[in-house]
């Protein structure tokens, strides 16, 4: 009975999850939430046994996706809008992941 | 792969292979480009030679090609086929020779003719189809590749002209495939057999039958410009001469006409697609574009414009052919093929040569063009004459075939449409002949450069195709000529064995054929305008032969098989009496003109005319066949037409309109009756024509017919308008000789002696005697004595027409009869020219020296006393030979009396009006001893000629029986008596004899004259009106073309890259909503 | 949907109708999505006998762990596209060109944040070792080419960021590396031809070995081209908008 | 409602939501983040029927591993595009300003 | 090792080196730098390519039955199977042909080092592509190959260079990524449903249960999205006009009849059963309202590709028209639609791809290719024009060409059938699309009118090579008009489930 709860919270989180990273306000929050979202599915591949899946969507999935699509954004908002600062501005927190 | 199936396959290749090479050359090439065209051309015809003798001989020559599965490409040479290929082949042959010449070096001359052989490939493609897939494929190509000629101009009206050719092309094409497809599911493979392939196939539904013909007809219909479906036709005008020369006049045309024939023939099989019910409708459909084409050609003043719509209508003949299901008619369907080919594209040619050199498109430009440009100005004539169908040259034969068809099947109609469009064709045509060959050229055109009047590639082509049709309309029934292989066709599509027609012996007697070649040579050298002075005076020398022939009496006849017209002359009792009276008359008449004339503007046309003129009364007497005389019968009216516009004068020119326009309608008249004549076709010689069984409605036609060239009452009008304006040898002729061609006609044609019609017998000789009292009354209020001659003439006829009656009612008495009337024609025939020359001789009655003039009165005297019936004189034997011949018809003999007066009063009145007018000297007397010597000879033969006749003998002695002298006597007296009264007072003032103010004639002729004018205008300017402003709706190309424009004027930017209206996401939604509902609630 | 690819952010506010059609279409894919679940939920999962076969047959396929034999043994042509696709993008998004000129060209001048360097010197060697961990025990559990691609693309990135070091794409060794995966895997599906009569079928007793090094290739191709897509991606160089060369389409702007 | 389901219903949940998000979300990166969410949404459908009681389906897990690294080289592609768009537009906004 | 195999004739070891080929010139081009050489090894390897290609052809017609070959050795269930019927080996030999004329065009399109560098990997890659999806017998082996095929072309469609180009290859892109999800998804739930991807195993399996409908449906609007009919074809236009023309030529001839035979093969023969004839006639119509629009919006194209682009989405329309007319034929004669389907896309792929070339030739000598400005220059370029000419008579369907044949087969089969109203549809079709065909040719005929001329300008000369290969392929086209049997034998030989072993062909 607890497994059936635990996978029913996980599957409302995901839906939640996959729902706010769609429909929120900044782009950045959006990515940010794919990402969590994505270690999210990671537990739950680990629930479905399927372990090869869950290390792969971690590092590939979560992990990488995410990088390309906050490099992606970095660039567009440098292009948009060039800050005047010349320095050169670390990338966040780059969500290296290891397990 | 033996010869025989490589052979159609190479054929094909020779045409397109040459064209694929060509486009490679750049235009700068000319030499290779032409040996590549030429050789092309010649190594087609070479095989296409060789395929007709292996044809000939039996053999099969077949190439089949796999295509699908269960049908292939078939190419197969059968006697239709190979008819259609030669004139394709040969006719590009020439096309080219004139393109090279038209194009000169103008640019994409490679493009051109690297399509225009890949055209003619098509066309040849199209003729060997072996089954409907293959002629699909080659019909197709054959769109494919004319556009780009028809647009190769590349102005606007060229490329909107191809838009529109385009549009009805397409549209047949994909009516086609649909019925293609359609039948090759219903029938399978649908290889050509003889006699039909669906009639054999069991279990086909009929209305699915009739729904696929319709289908495959509009297809066709639209190449073959079937009435709706013609639009394309005109407007593809715009294209170069060259191609609408062979294009619309030979490849594209003739492919659907065609096709037509292949599907009605060997698809459906003729029967079966009569009992469908589907050959009347196309019959329906063929007739109904012969009338439309020919009206509206004639309100067309382009000329490239009235060909083309000429075109439309004659194509029509073909699908007549074949629509009218006898194997008479489809002989002439398929010759039509041919000759319409020959035909329009000499015209085309010509037109192009007009167009190139003196920059002449309209007709209305055309004055005096002859002039200019002879040599193609004859070949456009020939051909005009061939497409209205006037005997010598093709177009006759083919419409003679028709006709002979449509009789077979009793559907008379045809004949209607068929006579119906030959006068439209000559309301088209022959103006145009005036206008060029009569009129003054404009001054405007360039001086003539070269030794020709254009480049030698423009002027051979068109001579060569205007021999060619004469040579096979000429030689229509010899082996080789296309009539033959129609017959060959025509057999093998009923199924029946063509036996090869017995050839008869060869016999030609030099001087009966002399007799009629002479004139012709004269005439024909008469063109050369080095000997044309030589040949002017040698005219009298064209006579000797004649003479000779009449004075010996060679009785043998000459038979030229291989000739179609004038395969056998002839000469018996009868006809050398008149050939007698034809000799004397054009011998006496040539030396009287000679010396009539030596001051005449131009002389060589007047002696062009008459010595046409003379062969044609030589051969009209001569020859012993239908289709002889009536060549000969047509040959004398039209070169007639010559004589009596000759002066050139006002009213010349209306009396000559209104004698053509009555030679038409007698022509079209005698067609309709000689076809119903030789009913079964066969019948070709006056021996054995069945004169006992001739419908009722034929015997009427040859009457009137006839009659109009007799000058029967009713039909007489042309007569007495045309005579006084000739010149006088020219009036002396016509009224001598001319006028007894149609008592000739009666004499041959008309049952006498064997059948008795008598209604139409009492009607001869009712007209007749009418005919002789009014014109008596009329002719004496002429104040013009040739008028009054011709009055007279008319009179005359009319007794002798009475005669004819006569014969007609009592067929015992035809024989004595016959002889009587001969003599009274002869009698008639010399008094009356010796009258008319007298008209020429009388100013030299005011000469200075008394015995001139008394000489001059004596010899005027004579033939006047002869044509009253004096005794002793030729007027009294002829009388008396009438009366003797008529004894148990007592009426008729009471009659003549009344006449003879009549004639007195008449004779006595001209020799009045003579004196009057020529009581004070002439300046310039017309005349000079030479043409007085002439006149006196003929007064001598008046004289002496009746008596020494053979048939006159009996009735001599009786002339000398004194009661005859008293009875010819008194009248006479009579008449002289009556004049003498009422001639001071009668004639000044009373109103009857007001010539001024009462013409029943003239007011009737003026009333037709402005009839046809206010037809002609407003008619032809409502319909063009019509038609223009409703075109643009009828035809649908043009709705589609028009809804695209206005939609794509008025958005001006293309269509955004991505759809704004509709939110692909919501289709994205929609599609993928209604695969579920589909796939969950339909399985 | 596709038509205004809108890039800034503050898209101006969508007018009143498409809100209507986005609330419209949220009603309609609910609805598309229930029946799916509905179908789902009514038709019974199908009995897992190929799981049963696969499992049966690992003992010959030369691998333990079932994910891996499936991979790279039974169905080893699907991993042999995907590496090609792999390839696709890297060739792709391979730059124009490239200044520098040796494979990797480090330029000292750049000054790094200390804290930077040092996590940099303990985690790479750290991904290293993990990544060849990864790789080895795929035979056995769960792991494989891809996972230890990733984590060693990861490392990579990493050295990136710090902006000290810079990768040379067009040289021929960088390429080789991009295709070295594809290359390898192919060579190896042909040399088995002859030994067992079918492309992809390795022969009983190499089995495992011809595995490993397909893995090995497989891992480095996917590491490097992982990494040249985030490189490419970071510093795309601001392109100038070429002027129209006559090579390529003279399009106007539409 | 056994595992299976849940997850399964939860997989087809995200495919909508990631259908949804790709045909009517305007920017480009968030439409990128719509399609691997439906990506991730046919994996949990795909591993989902892999879990059976006893024994557990390779096939699915192989066709996923493969499926996530076509998603990633997909996306890789598109953002690639989208940024290769950006620049070219705002250097021409540069050029035309 | 591995499964004992079926008696295998020796030319079935050329499947995998049909897939086996590319992939290795792929790499090869990506290690060479020199683009001469890159593309002088191309065109040798796009013939050695070829006599493999036909060497197939040869051997199956031999053999006259379907083949299967095992990838892996491990049979149908687990491992994966190639298999080659009638069908998929006449779009082989289609392939075959028209990359051998692309990549002899390609050779002398491409100069910049830059574009030839990344232009030929990507190009082999897709010819791999397109070999895997004709020959895989595994519905997920499908997916990665339609995933190779539609990434490649987006990076090909984005090689362009300009901001029109990339943003259609953008839009390709997404939609690409979008009509494969689906597709996904539909072999997810047929897997979930039946436990087996191979083809031939589900079609003996499937029945008309919910769960197949709704796979059956996300896998056909996937493929839709992929070929582009009517309503979701918004991509095609800007992609195939915007990219350099042997890509577009390659785009239009083959990548979208790739998506077009696996919807074929799941409609005819996977899911069959579950293919209600409703459905079948709404694919149908899609594909009528595909041919109308199509030439409409292609006779108001400004640019000629665009114009050409539009006749591409005109023409898929006459291939949809195979769902209707086998709905009607019932099992029995289902086989002559089939083949003429077959026959059209043959004909279709020759045709469009000589077009394109054409287009592209006069595009590079003339610099810009708006139909108005191309008035009168466009006579200079004659075999451009010839070879657009033919290709032009076979989409409408005139007879020398191939297209004829296929219209020929299609109206045959809508007569068989009793569907009239197709026979109206596809006569109309010729017809419009004879408009737009001609639209363009009378520019070739119209006389240079005096200030035109001088717009006009000098046109640039361009390599023989480039014409020669169109006009090649527009050569094939006559040449297929003419022997139809040689190809349609092959449609025999078919797997296609209903049709498998139907009687040779009427």
């Amino acid at each position: 009975m607890l497994s059936l709860t635990i996978d029913i919270i996980l599957g409302c989180g995901v839906l939640l999850l996959a729902f706010l990273s769609l429909f929120s306000r900044d782009l950045f929050l959006a990515i940010v939430l794919y990402i969590s979202l994505g270690l999210l599915v990671t537990i739950a591949w680990a629930r479905l046994d399927a372990w090869d899946v869950a290390i792969a969507e971690a590092a590939i999935g979560a992990g990488l996706t995410g990088a390309l699509l906050l490099a992606a954004w970095h660039k567009i908002k440098e292009q948009s809008a060039p800050n005047p600062s010349t320095s050169e501005q670390s990338t966040p927190g780059q969500a290296q992941n290891v397990q | 792969m033996s010869i025989n199936q490589l052979l159609p396959l190479l054929i094909v290749l020779s045409a397109i292979l040459p064209g694929v090479a060509i486009f490679c050359i750049g235009d700068h090439r000319v030499q290779l480009r032409r040996i590549l065209n030429i050789g092309g051309n010649i190594l087609c015809l070479a095989l296409i030679v060789l395929l007709i003798r292996g044809v000939h001989q039996g053999e099969i020559f077949e190439t089949r090609l796999p295509l699908l599965p269960g049908m292939d490409l078939v190419l197969h040479a059968d006697a239709l086929s190979l008819l259609f290929v030669s004139l394709s082949g040969f006719l590009w042959l020439l096309t080219t020779i004139y393109a090279i010449g038209y194009l000169g070096n103008t640019q994409h001359r490679s493009r051109f003719f690297g399509f225009f052989s890949l055209c003619v490939g098509a066309t040849v493609g199209i003729a060997l189809a072996g089954n409907l897939i293959t002629f699909l494929i080659f019909y197709e190509l054959l769109t494919l590749t004319t556009y780009p000629l028809v647009v190769h101009k590349g102005n606007a009206a060229s490329l909107r002209a191809g838009k529109i050719y385009l549009g009805y092309t397409m549209l047949g094409g994909a009516l086609l495939l649909a019925g293609v497809v359609w039948l090759k599911a219903l029938a399978g493979p649908l290889d050509f057999t003889a006699t039909g392939i669906l009639s054999s196939l069991p279990g086909l539904d009929p209305n699915h039958l009739i729904i696929i013909f319709i289908l495959l007809m509009t297809g066709l219909g639209v190449k073959a410009a079937l009435v709706p479906l013609h639009g394309w036709l005109p407007t593809a005008m715009a294209a170069p001469a060259p191609v609408s020369a062979l294009l619309h006049a030979v490849a594209v045309v003739k492919a659907g006409a065609f096709g037509i024939i292949r599907v009605v023939y060997d698809v459906y099989g003729i029967e079966f697609a009569r009992d469908l019910g589907l050959t009347p409708v196309l019959a329906l459909f063929a007739a109904a574009t012969i009338i439309y084409g020919s009206v509206r050609a004639v309100f067309q003043d382009d000329l490239k414009k009235r060909l083309a719509f000429s075109t439309v209508s004659q194509v029509s003949y073909i699908a007549l052919g074949t629509a009218i299901a006898g194997p008479i008619a489809t002989i002439g369907g398929m010759v039509h093929l041919v000759h319409q080919g020959i035909m329009k594209i000499t015209l085309f040619f010509c037109a192009g040569n007009f167009a190139e050199t003196l920059g002449v498109l309209k007709v209305s430009e055309m004055n005096g063009i002859g002039k200019k440009m002879p040599i193609t100005m004859a070949a456009f004539t020939i051909a005009a004459l061939g497409m209205i169908g006037i005997p010598p040259v093709a177009g006759f034969v083919s419409k003679w075939y028709l006709a002979t068809g449509a009789l077979e099947v009793q559907a008379y109609w045809v004949l209607v449409v068929l006579a119906g469009s030959s006068l439209l064709n000559a309301i088209y045509f022959l103006p145009i002949l005036h206008v060029a060959w009569f009129k003054e050229p404009n001054p405007a055109w360039p001086a003539k450069t070269g030794r020709f009047e254009a480049p030698w590639m423009l002027i051979i082509p068109p001579a060569i195709t205007a021999m060619l049709a004469v040579a096979v309309g000429v030689f229509a029934s010899s082996e080789v000529s296309p009539l033959s292989w129609a017959k060959l066709i025509a057999a093998k599509e009923y199924g029946q064995e063509w036996t090869r027609s017995a050839v008869q012996v060869a016999s030609a007697s030099p001087l009966i054929l002399a007799t009629v070649l002479t004139p012709l040579l004269f005439s024909l050298c008469l063109a050369a305008p080095r000997c044309r002075k030589l040949v002017k005076r040698a005219v009298p020398l064209a006579v000797l032969p004649a003479i000779v022939v009449a004075t010996m009496g060679v009785y043998e006849s000459s038979a030229l098989p291989g000739l179609f017209f004038f395969s056998t002359f002839g000469l018996d009792e009868n006809s050398r009496v008149l050939l007698l009276l034809a000799s004397t008359l054009w011998l006496i008449a040539s030396f009287y003109s000679a010396d009539y004339l030596k001051n005449d503007k131009n002389p060589a046309r007047y002696s062009l005319f008459f010595l046409l003129c003379m062969t044609g009364s030589f051969g009209l007497i001569l020859s012993q066949e239908i289709l002889g005389f009536i060549a000969f019968f047509t040959l004398m009216s039209l070169s007639a037409y010559g004589l009596v516009i000759h002066s050139g004068s006002a009213d010349s020119l209306k009396a000559g309109r209104l004698y053509i326009q009555w030679v038409i309608v007698g022509e079209l008249l005698l067609f309709a009756a000689i076809v119903g004549v030789a009913l079964d076709g066969s019948a070709e010689s006056f021996a054995d024509i069945n004169k006992k069984t001739q419908p009722i409605w034929v015997s009427w036609l040859l009457v009137i017919g006839f009659g109009i060239k007799a000058g029967l009452l009713g039909v007489h009008f042309w007569l007495p308008r045309a005579h006084p304006v000739a010149p006088v040898p020219a009036s002396a002729l016509l009224s001598g000789l001319m006028v007894k061609a149609g008592l000739i006609g009666w004499w041959r044609f008309l049952p006498l002696g064997e059948a008795t019609l008598l209604d139409i017998g009492g009607g001869l000789i009712f007209l007749g005697l009418c005919g002789t009292f009014l014109a008596v009354v009329i002719g004496l209020m002429q104040q013009n004595p040739k008028a009054l001659l011709a009055y007279s003439t008319i009179s005359q006829m009319g007794i002798l027409a009475a005669g004819v009656g006569a014969g007609l009612i009592a067929p015992s008495m035809w024989i004595v009869l016959s002889s009587a009337l001969l003599i009274y024609a002869v009698h008639h025939g010399l008094a009356k020219a010796a009258l008319f020359l007298g008209v020429g001789v009388a100013p030299l009655l005011g000469a200075d020296n008394s015995n001139k003039r008394r000489l001059v009165l004596a010899l005027l005297i004579i033939p006047a006393v002869a044509m009253v019936g004096l005794p002793f004189t030729s007027g009294a034997i002829a009388k008396t030979a009438l009366k003797t011949s008529l004894e148990n018809l007592p009426w008729f003999t009471q009659v003549l009396p009344i006449s003879a007066i009549g004639t007195t009063l008449l004779m006595l009145r001209f020799l009045d009006l003579l004196w009057r007018t020529n009581k004070s000297p002439s300046p310039n007397p017309a005349l000079t001893n030479s043409g007085l010597l002439a006149y006196g000879v003929l007064v001598f033969t008046v004289i002496g000629m009746v008596f020494w006749l053979p048939q006159s003998q009996p009735f001599i002695a009786a002339t000398f029986y004194s009661g005859s002298i008293w009875n010819s006597l008194w009248p006479v007296m009579l008449g002289a008596v009556i004049y003498l009264f009422g001639r001071n007072d009668l004639f000044k003032n009373s109103f009857l004899f007001n010539t001024s103010s009462f013409d029943v004639e003239k007011t009737f002729s003026k009333y037709w004259a402005a009839f046809t004018d206010m037809t002609y205008a407003r008619l032809g300017r409502t319909w063009e009106l019509l038609f223009i402003k409703y075109k643009s709706l009828a035809s649908p190309y043009f709705y589609l073309t028009r809804s695209l424009e206005s939609v794509k004027g008025k958005n001006s930017n293309s269509i955004p890259l991505s759809i704004q209206l509709l939110h692909p996401g919501l289709l994205f939604l929609g599609v993928l909503a209604c695969m579920i509902l589909l796939l969950a609630f339909a399985s | 949907m596709f038509n205004k690819l809108e890039f800034e952010e503050n898209a101006k506010k969508t007018t009143r109708t498409s809100r209507l059609i986005k609330g419209l279409s949220a009603v309609t894919i609910g609805l598309l999505g229930s029946m799916l679940v509905l179908s789902v939920i009514s038709a019974e999962k199908a009995a897992p006998e190929l799981a049963q076969t696969a499992l049966d047959s690992i003992s010959l396929s030369g691998v333990e762990n079932p994910v891996t034999a499936v991979l790279l043994n039974f169905r080893s042509y699907d991993t042999l596209l995907e590496i090609a696709v792999l390839l696709i993008v890297a060739v792709a998004m391979m730059p124009e060109s490239s200044r520098n000129t040796s494979l990797t060209a480090a330029n000292s001048r750049v000054p790094t944040h200390p804290v930077l360097i040092g996590l940099i010197r303990c985690v790479i060697p750290l991904s290293v070792i993990l990544s060849a961990y990864l790789l080895w025990t795929g035979a056995y559990a769960p792991g494989g080419a891809f996972q230890a691609g990733a984590v060693l693309a990861g490392a990579g990135v990493a050295l990136l960021l710090v902006k000290r070091w810079q990768l040379n794409y067009l040289r021929l060794s960088a390429r080789a590396f991009m295709a070295l995966g594809l290359a390898v895997f192919v060579i190896v599906a042909a040399t088995v031809i002859p030994a067992t009569g079918r492309a992809l079928n390795y022969p009983a007793d190499y089995a495992g070995a011809l595995i490993l090094i397909i893995e090995v290739a497989a891992t480095l191709s996917i590491a490097f081209v992982l990494i040249l897509l985030v490189d490419q991606l970071l510093n795309m160089a601001n392109k100038q908008v070429k002027p129209q060369d006559t090579q390529t389409e003279g399009l106007d702007k539409s | 409602m056994s595992q299976d389901l849940i997850y399964c219903t939860t997989g087809i949940g995200l495919f909508a939501l990631g259908l949804y998000g790709v045909l009517f979300v305007a920017h480009i990166l968030r439409k990128l983040i719509a399609i691997n969410i439906s990506g991730i949404g046919v994996f949990l459908v795909l591993l989902a029927t892999a879990k059976h009681e006893g024994v557990v389906d390779p096939v699915p897990h192989a066709m996923v591993l493969t499926g996530i690294v076509v998603a990633v080289a997909g996306t890789a592609l598109c953002l690639w595009l989208t940024v290769n768009i950006h620049c070219r537009q705002i250097t021409q906004q540069g050029e035309s300003k | 090792m591995g499964a004992p195999g079926i008696v295998m004739t020796s030319a079935q070891h050329f499947l995998p080196l049909v897939i086996g080929l590319p992939l290795l010139a792929a790499v090869f081009c990506l290690l060479v730098s020199n683009s001469r050489w890159s593309a002088r090894f191309s065109i040798l390897f796009a013939s050695i390519h070829t006599l493999v290609v036909m060497q197939v052809l040869s051997s199956l017609r031999d053999s006259g039955s379907v083949w299967r070959y095992e990838l892996g050795g491990w049979g149908a269930p687990l491992g994966i199977d190639l298999v080659l019927d009638g069908f998929s080996v006449i779009l082989l030999f289609a392939t075959t042909i028209v990359v051998l004329c692309v990549t002899t065009y390609s050779a002398a399109y491409f100069k910049t080092p830059q574009q030839t560098s990344r232009f030929w990997p990507l190009w082999w890659l897709l010819v791999a592509g397109l070999n895997a999806a004709f020959l895989s017998g595994d519905a997920f082996n499908l997916y990665v190959a339609l995933e190779i095929i539609g990434l490649s072309s987006v990076a090909l469609v984005a090689l362009a260079g300009n901001v029109s180009a990339i943003t259609a290859a953008l839009r390709y892109a997404l939609v690409g990524l979008l009509g494969s999800l689906c597709y996904l998804m539909g072999v997810a739930l047929l897997y979930r449903a039946y436990g087996t991807l191979d083809l031939a195993l589900l079609s003996q399996t499937v029945q008309g249960t919910p769960i197949t409908w709704a796979a059956l449906a996300l896998i056909s609007v996937g493929l839709l999205l992929k070929t582009a009919l009517l309503p979701l074809h918004f991509w095609l236009p800007p992609a195939h006009a915007g990219a350099p023309a042997p890509v577009s030529a390659a785009l239009s001839a083959l990548v979208v009849k790739a998506s077009f035979y696996v919807l074929a093969r799941f409609w005819l023969d996977v899911c069959s059963p579950a293919a209600s004839a409703d459905a079948l006639n709404l694919l149908g119509f899609f594909g009528a309202c595909a041919i109308f629009w199509g030439c409409f919006a292609a006779c108001r194209a400004k640019r000629l590709k665009l114009l050409v682009a539009y006749s591409t989405v005109a023409q898929l329309g006459y291939l949809f028209l195979l769902f209707p007319l086998t709905a009607a034929y019932g099992p029995s004669a289902g086989s002559a639609a089939l083949a003429a389907v077959a026959y059209l896309i043959v004909a279709h792929a020759f045709a469009k791809a000589a077009m394109f070339m054409a287009a592209g030739s006069i595009q590079l000598a003339c610099g810009y290719d708006d139909i108005d400005r191309l008035r009168g220059v466009v006579s200079h370029q004659p075999i451009s024009v010839f070879t657009f000419a033919i290709a032009g008579a076979s989409l409408i369907g005139l007879p020398p060409t191939g297209g004829f044949i296929a219209k020929w087969l299609l109206l045959n089969s809508a007569i068989d059938s009793g569907q009239w109203w197709w026979i109206a549809v596809i006569l109309c079709g010729g017809l419009f699309s004879a408009i737009y065909i001609f639209r363009v040719l009378i520019l070739a005929f119209t006389a240079r009118q005096g200030e035109q001329s001088s717009s006009g300008g000098p046109t640039h000369p361009i390599p023989q090579t480039m014409m020669a290969c169109g006009f090649m392929l527009a050569i094939a086209t006559v040449a297929l008009g003419f022997n139809a049997e040689w190809l349609l034998s092959y449609m025999d030989i078919n797997l296609i489930g209903f049709l498998a072993g139907t009687e040779p062909l009427p």
